[in-house]
């Protein structure tokens, strides 16, 4: 018996099974939505999702729709509608647990580019929307988990551009640069391998990967060699559970979960 | 000599304007009188958006945008402005492609590969911030302080990029991004409710309106609705900007489309994926032809688009909880 | 080296917390998950009130001041505390005059003879600020910034005797001055509505309510009404407090009292001025032991006011608009 | 025929007759609340007043009940509910025209004393409330009026404490300090007199005395000698209408206005 599913169903539901109930979690715009709402729905229904533009504590009404998130729907019943200063700063104060982040390119520290590609800042090769709220959330919130199709070119030993802040910038630690002690990347979800970042030395450390798959494979496809955790752990494919309610409820036009190559796991 | 260590320091051009001359245009400019504001896109755009001038908006093309002052601004084929493009998405692209842009002061400059065209050729020139420290910039801007510490940008290319400055602060010791105050020249805004003299209410989220209100030279505003003053002294909790803060106000219903406004109608998908498939100018000309141009004003545009999608949008906005 | 003139630092002891202790203190200690925090006075000081402690309170003993938690400080005999004193009156007195307070950091100082005869005594160490840059400081607290730039206190002495610091403004080269967070250890704030969680409303001006629980380790809330969560939901625009910046919910009808708040009853005049004519230690101790020491609980406490007196004070509040 | 009114009326007409209409005024707790309620009523019907606890453009009630100024009386109907930062807020960025302040001393140059008196400050001989929100009003608006009983020991070449600030604090301007330019002190009414300031020297000048006073005799009940206007005008009482208001309608339980020395004036 086997299962389907995309890059994006796996990647969304690896996160959402990451999330703790009873946490704050700032949301961006589209995948990290769905995985919020997953998450909700399946295992952490009194997770409190937090909107930059200024939502707090909202509960997303399905099926998810992707253009309106300040719309009725995605803030619908929201505890507190507010600024996106106040929101901004509930994160910086502390009061925001996690973020979900994406990216198009990170390096061994976790810092991420979603500004653009190339060498020269002013005649960019490949130029994408920029920030927008990612330095904040991967500045400010206690825990960000980014999530990123994996491909060998997106995984760089520097980025072509910070856009947001990993746990060593250029050799500076975050304290040195002067961002909030103990914060940061938390957890890094591709396609095919979930990476958490060493105690010690706060690199990019392998730490499961999508059963089906080997540690090998999934190395392979990446721009530098992370370190390995002793016990790599199988990353279990979507559930039936899971795909239900994303391609049923949440998401039944497919705006999010259909990117992505699809994957077929035996289970 | 006792001083504070500069860090480092980022390498942008900013718009600034000394704190002293924004409360001297305050003082001169802004009229404390309840007058009359009401007039349509056309007379406001003409009369308080200049060529060159710092344009802010609030709030995105998916909701509560000012789409009908963006399109009204195409139409008079304003140029060299240099657009705040904090969570904003299709406004900045259409004025661009409208050549009415120069540069952009980017927290997220959404989306398509249109845009992100126009910056690498180098047609548009950006400087690359952070929603958070725009709007941080605009809470300076309008708390009247010449700048705010802040705890973001620290470590990255973004600072780099960007106009802040990373001093040690004197209290913590602790590398803090100084962001420099933002006073735009002019603002749009749209509005659930509004009343003639420019007292305004935002239901839903609220995003920056009142900081960017606050911090901007001129603001127009944009209403679906306008109501009797009363409304706002019954309850003013609610008041989201008071008049004095706003230049003119625009009666536009539908304002925000193809973008909804919570209470009144969801954002038209169709017309946002049209929107969103433009890839080269041929096709943004095209758009701009049969929506901007071509249309002498917001009620002729809304008459291209038909009432029986306007009634579909409408008919979509099912949940007012929180809206009234 | 590239560095930012400083021009003045104020001389003032300053409680000043480190933004990453905060923020650890808050990831640790405020809770976000929605538990039932609603429990009596007394509970919630001798949980969360401790000797010594940095204390703040919002709005005043005139209108919406938090009078029974301020009362069961007193009771509990709390010792040495430094009081966060912004646009409040009498709550002051009555905390140094039952010797609760070591140290005042003033912004408005009110009133009467009595507490200023603690301070020329030298009984309480004060510190002058001002009502704005008390505010400015808790601002700062609750962005999670470590300090806040501001155009007050300049060439003043209350800026000598402050903690603020002056320093040139890399960006306009103005003077400016920078003022330090405020990190109060705890707050106890009135409202007019709360659900058991500690999301609350407020009706009428709001202080610096928000940001006063933001800035705050511990927050004690007293409400007049414990309404269900879902109120707010229906209304998110107007919830004051959400859940998680909230400690402890006691449910206080009349806990402003001798004050008033809007929406439910007006001040006692009668009361007030027995307060404000207290002008020896006599007189303080005398008033202690009856309204404060010999009476158990806020409801002895009012019982002991009257059924007859707050019918009355009820019956002045006849203004319900923007209230409810 | 004679008129009789206390030093308070006399300050409160006087200071309400000098608003402009169309303007925005920062009022403080007391004495400037009934100056604005009566300029709303008689002169500046469209005055908008500003409360530093949050309250914008409310038409206070009458009677005027001092102590519950953040009360549903004196906030009535008001255009916007806010906070202190923002009240504040309006100010510094330049949106507040007119401020009116008490004041327990007063300088030369306009800066006040709510502080204390002594020349020790932790051990003072008299010690005030401090600042309130006056610092603020007389660092942000464009125009201060301060309104002060004429007491010589009120007048002082340096204030025992500058609490707030004036033109020129310890020979340094305005500007000098970083404090908004062209703002500051208007006017000083006391119970005897009116005040500007020279547009030079930014000193305390004479422009005005209470009908049947003489300049001598105000200037004698000073502590130093002001600049002295060339054409010094006569102060006319309260009128009938402006009494008749203030002990009828606004203050009927002369909370207020009953306050100080009892003047009687020919008229």
């Amino acid at each position: 018996m086997g299962v389907e599913f995309t890059d994006t169903e796996f990647m969304i539901c690896n996160a959402a099974r990451l999330l703790e109930d009873y946490k704050t979690i700032f949301v961006g715009w589209g995948i990290p939505q769905v995985v919020a709402i997953l998450a909700e729905k399946l295992y952490t229904p009194n997770i409190v999702q937090v909107f930059e533009f200024g939502s707090v504590g909202h509960q997303s009404r399905t099926p998810f729709l992707r253009g309106t998130m300040g719309g009725p729907t995605n803030t619908y019943r929201a505890i507190q509608w507010c600024s996106m200063n106040l929101a901004f700063s509930y994160a910086a104060a502390g009061y925001i647990d996690y973020g979900v982040l994406g990216a198009a390119q990170i390096d061994r520290y976790g810092n991420i580019n979603s500004t653009m590609i190339g060498d020269d800042y002013n005649k960019p090769k490949v130029r994408f929307p920029g920030s927008g709220g990612g330095n904040e959330v991967a500045s400010f919130c206690w825990k960000t988990i980014f999530v990123m199709a994996h491909e060998k070119r997106r995984f760089v030993e520097r980025c072509d551009f910070i856009t947001s802040p990993g746990h060593k910038m250029d050799g500076k630690t975050r304290e040195e640069v002067g961002l909030a002690r103990n914060s940061g990347p938390y957890r890094l979800i591709t396609s095919k391998a979930m990476f958490d970042f060493d105690e010690e030395t706060k690199e990019l450390r392998l730490i499961g990967v999508l059963k089906g798959l080997t540690i090998e494979e999934v190395i392979d496809d990446m721009g530098f060699e992370p370190l390995v955790a002793d016990d790599v752990v199988e990353l279990e494919p979507p559930t039936q559970e899971e795909l239900k309610l994303l391609r049923e409820d949440i998401d039944p036009y497919g705006l999010i979960i259909s990117k992505g190559a699809k994957f077929k796991v035996e289970i | 000599m006792d001083f504070i260590e500069i860090i480092e320091r980022g390498e942008a051009e900013i718009h600034y304007i000394h704190p002293d001359d924004f409360r001297e245009y305050v003082r001169d400019k802004k009229n404390r009188e309840m007058k009359d504001k009401l007039m349509d896109e056309r007379e406001a755009v003409k009369k308080f958006v200049s060529n060159g001038d710092y344009l802010a908006y609030d709030f995105s093309s998916l909701t509560r945008g000012p789409q009908s002052l963006i399109r009204e601004i195409i139409r008079q084929r304003k140029k060299n402005l240099w657009v705040c493009a904090k969570f904003t998405l299709l406004e900045t692209v259409l004025l661009s492609g409208a050549g009415c842009v120069d540069k952009i002061d980017v927290g997220f400059l959404g989306f398509g590969p249109y845009i992100a065209r126009k910056v690498q050729n180098g047609e548009v020139k950006v400087y690359d911030w952070s929603n958070g420290s725009i709007t941080y910039r605009l809470v300076a801007g309008a708390m009247g302080i010449p700048f705010i510490a802040a705890r973001n940008l620290l470590g990255t290319d973004t600072l780099k990029h960007s106009g802040a400055v990373v001093v040690r602060c004197p209290f913590s010791n602790t590398p803090t991004a100084l962001m420099p105050a933002l006073n735009p020249d002019v603002a749009i805004i749209h509005v659930q409710e509004a009343d003639i003299y420019g007292n305004a209410r935002v239901y839903g989220p609220t995003v920056a309106t009142l900081e960017t209100a606050m911090a901007s030279k001129k603001v127009i505003i944009s209403a679906e609705r306008i109501v009797e003053t009363i409304e706002f002294r019954k309850n003013p909790l609610m008041t989201t900007l008071p008049y004095y803060l706003v230049d003119a106000v625009v009666h536009a219903p539908f304002g925000a489309y193809p973008g909804g406004t919570q209470g009144y109608y969801e954002m038209d998908s169709e017309h946002y994926l049209m929107l969103t498939s433009i890839a080269d100018d041929n096709a943004m000309q095209k758009y701009l032809e049969e929506y901007v141009y071509s249309v002498d004003n917001h009620e002729e545009f809304l008459a291209k688009i038909g009432m029986d999608k306007l009634k579909q949008l409408i008919r979509k906005a099912e949940i007012l909880e929180g809206y009234r």
